[in-house]
């Protein structure tokens, strides 16, 4: 049995964690912490486990050694403390941002400052499987990516690794989950309820993690819509060549015709005809789409998860199956609800 | 294995097929019509494309 | 007094017209035709008008003279009877697409048949007053926009005609009213709540529209989200120049500054900085918001309606008002509701 804890489990990415890692058969569950918490039945914060486990949060300083340590702590907290986190467990998922890019300079930017351990970046493997597998089946040290950059890069990655690709505008629709459990002005029910919210037109963090690893032209913008999970990226994407619908469809099953949790959605009738992040929620899958635009040389590929399983607990689970060469879908086999 | 005209990927056929049987491409759902056998060759089924509301 | 009817009132773009004439001091309300539904009460249709009005609906067949004739009716209806139309009434408004466009040829490749009256198309004005005050004012055929192309070319204007913009990617997130009052499969409440649907990634109609008004490089898609009323376009603009944040400023301002229902709203805090459908849903304004992309040569241009308002019903009144020469706010002036 691999013991694991999780470092910081008051969030919904660490109560989704908490759901996931109680039903893997080959894990257990040892310590989930919480400042706030410490000492509360972790049912009080997430209720949905109620009755499923009688697990009480514990302090930070009281975690003691697993196998496997997850971290959903606030920016910067996991990089300010990894050296004592390493030392508690051989292996450690970060489900934060701080050890997502390659570049010390590209943090600072987008964090506002310096990265404290730049040094370990190198160290961390980025934890999409469908980009790291091999990497990722050795690693240590994992970094998940952001949800954003996780529904944008399962998108264009097929089309960026044929060389089709030119540049690409990326627009994520998401849901207030995205924004963690804390309230704020604008989360308050009233304001929140209908707003259409483009809170981040330019320059999102995200737009840095998409930038390293498809290289190239890449803009992003992000709006925020009424939806409690989910990611919806539509990605504009102008193409350097000719190619039709065929070779599109021959480029995407080539890269996800075998991946467990890439699913392509492209109908021409019905009325699930593209991807659509409300049938995927509690569900692993990133489904993706495409269509031609016959008038240009622009390709729309649409890319859909639901940020807290595939954009974060769920992507950290598949790697630890990766890590320790399990079947990658145990413990993420629900499909999904539908209707929903 | 024939492969469908619109995505290229091989629908399941019947194990006798029948010149104008209609079938499902399973991965891009386009309704596919038996126009030859052996070899077996595939052709979209005229279907007109109906507006889904939006 | 004005003498107005609506032909082909039991839709929604109807309705919202016939609330707006109700309560228009200058405009008395003749008659209200539909097919499905003569002779019952027009609250029957439009709850919200009960105790309103006790107009009932009748017959296209009954309609008879009037001063200003409005077409709410299916695709090619007020092409095929336009004759008919123009001997009841001196001036007509159309609501729907059939004269929209400049040209006969862009129409049967996006409505998939002949334009029956292509010789008519230059005589209609298109119904931005924004776009056409001038011409508005001397018009008696009147072809108002599109509601994803009213606020695609609102927010894109002050650019276009400033020669700053090179190409523009547009993405609408829109709502299920923009579809009509018909149920469908795809309008079941159970398959409809919650869903995010890429129903037009490429090729829509309204692409046409904006082209027509705009030129240049427009690419343009359309996403359905959880929402009845609103338009929020997002509209990534490539500039030919270097432009700062002031510079931007100066050229909306300079459009939109005397404009009654044109507003800018770009705030560095709080919660509302940039435009949102949700604020404008029986208003007739459009609000309009730019960021500028400090890695690139893009700015993010937000261009938000109410599709029933200032997409159809508002922009066809303040049509009215304009050819009328009385104020432009007259009949509009309900500032929308918040919290909504």
């Amino acid at each position: 049995m691999i013991g694991a804890s999780i470092a910081g489990g008051s969030g919904y990415a660490g109560g989704e964690l908490l759901r996931l890692l109680l039903g893997h058969p080959d894990v257990e569950v040892r310590q989930i912490t919480s400042e706030r918490f410490a000492g509360r039945f972790a049912h009080r914060v997430h209720p949905n486990l109620r009755g499923v486990t009688r697990l009480r949060f514990c302090a930070l300083a009281e975690l003691s050694e697993c196998d496997v340590l997850f971290l959903c702590l606030p920016h910067g907290e996991s990089s300010r403390r990894i050296d004592e986190f390493r030392s508690l467990a051989g292996r450690i998922v970060d489900l934060g941002a701080d050890f997502r890019l390659r570049d010390g300079a590209d943090y600072e930017r987008f964090y506002g400052r310096p990265h404290p351990r730049p040094e370990l970046l190198e160290s961390f493997v980025y934890g999409i499987a469908e980009l790291n597998r091999e990497a990722l089946a050795r690693a240590d040290l994992v970094a998940c990516a952001g949800c954003n950059a996780t529904a944008s890069i399962l998108g264009l990655l097929p089309l960026y690794r044929a060389g089709v690709a030119d540049s690409a505008v990326i627009e994520v629709k998401v849901g207030s989950s995205e924004a963690g459990n804390r309230a704020s002005e604008g989360s308050h029910h009233p304001e929140r309820s209908g707003a259409m919210r483009s809170y981040r037109p330019t320059g999102h963090r995200h737009a840095a993690e998409i930038r390293t690893v498809l290289g190239g032209d890449v803009h992003f913008s992000a709006t925020a819509v009424e939806m409690v999970r989910g990611v919806l990226a539509t990605c504009h994407v102008f193409l350097n060549r000719e190619l039709d619908e065929k070779a599109l469809w021959k480029i995407y099953r080539g890269a996800y015709a075998d991946e467990p949790f890439v699913r392509i959605v492209k109908e021409r009738s019905g009325i699930h005809r593209y991807p659509d992040p409300n049938l995927l929620a509690g569900a692993n899958h990133c489904d993706v789409g495409f269509e031609r635009d016959p008038l240009s040389n622009r390709v729309v590929v649409l890319s859909a998860i639901d940020n807290l399983m595939k954009g974060a607990a769920g992507q950290a689970v598949q790697a630890l199956n990766v890590m320790h060469g399990l079947p990658e879908s145990r413990g993420l086999e629900f499909p999904g609800l539908h209707p929903a | 294995m024939p492969e469908c005209p619109v995505c290229g990927a091989e629908p399941m056929i019947s194990d006798d097929p029948v010149e104008g049987e209609l079938l499902e491409c399973e991965e891009c759902g386009v309704e596919l019509e038996i126009l030859a056998l052996d070899p077996v060759t595939l052709g979209e089924a005229p279907d007109a494309e109906e507006d889904w509301g939006e």
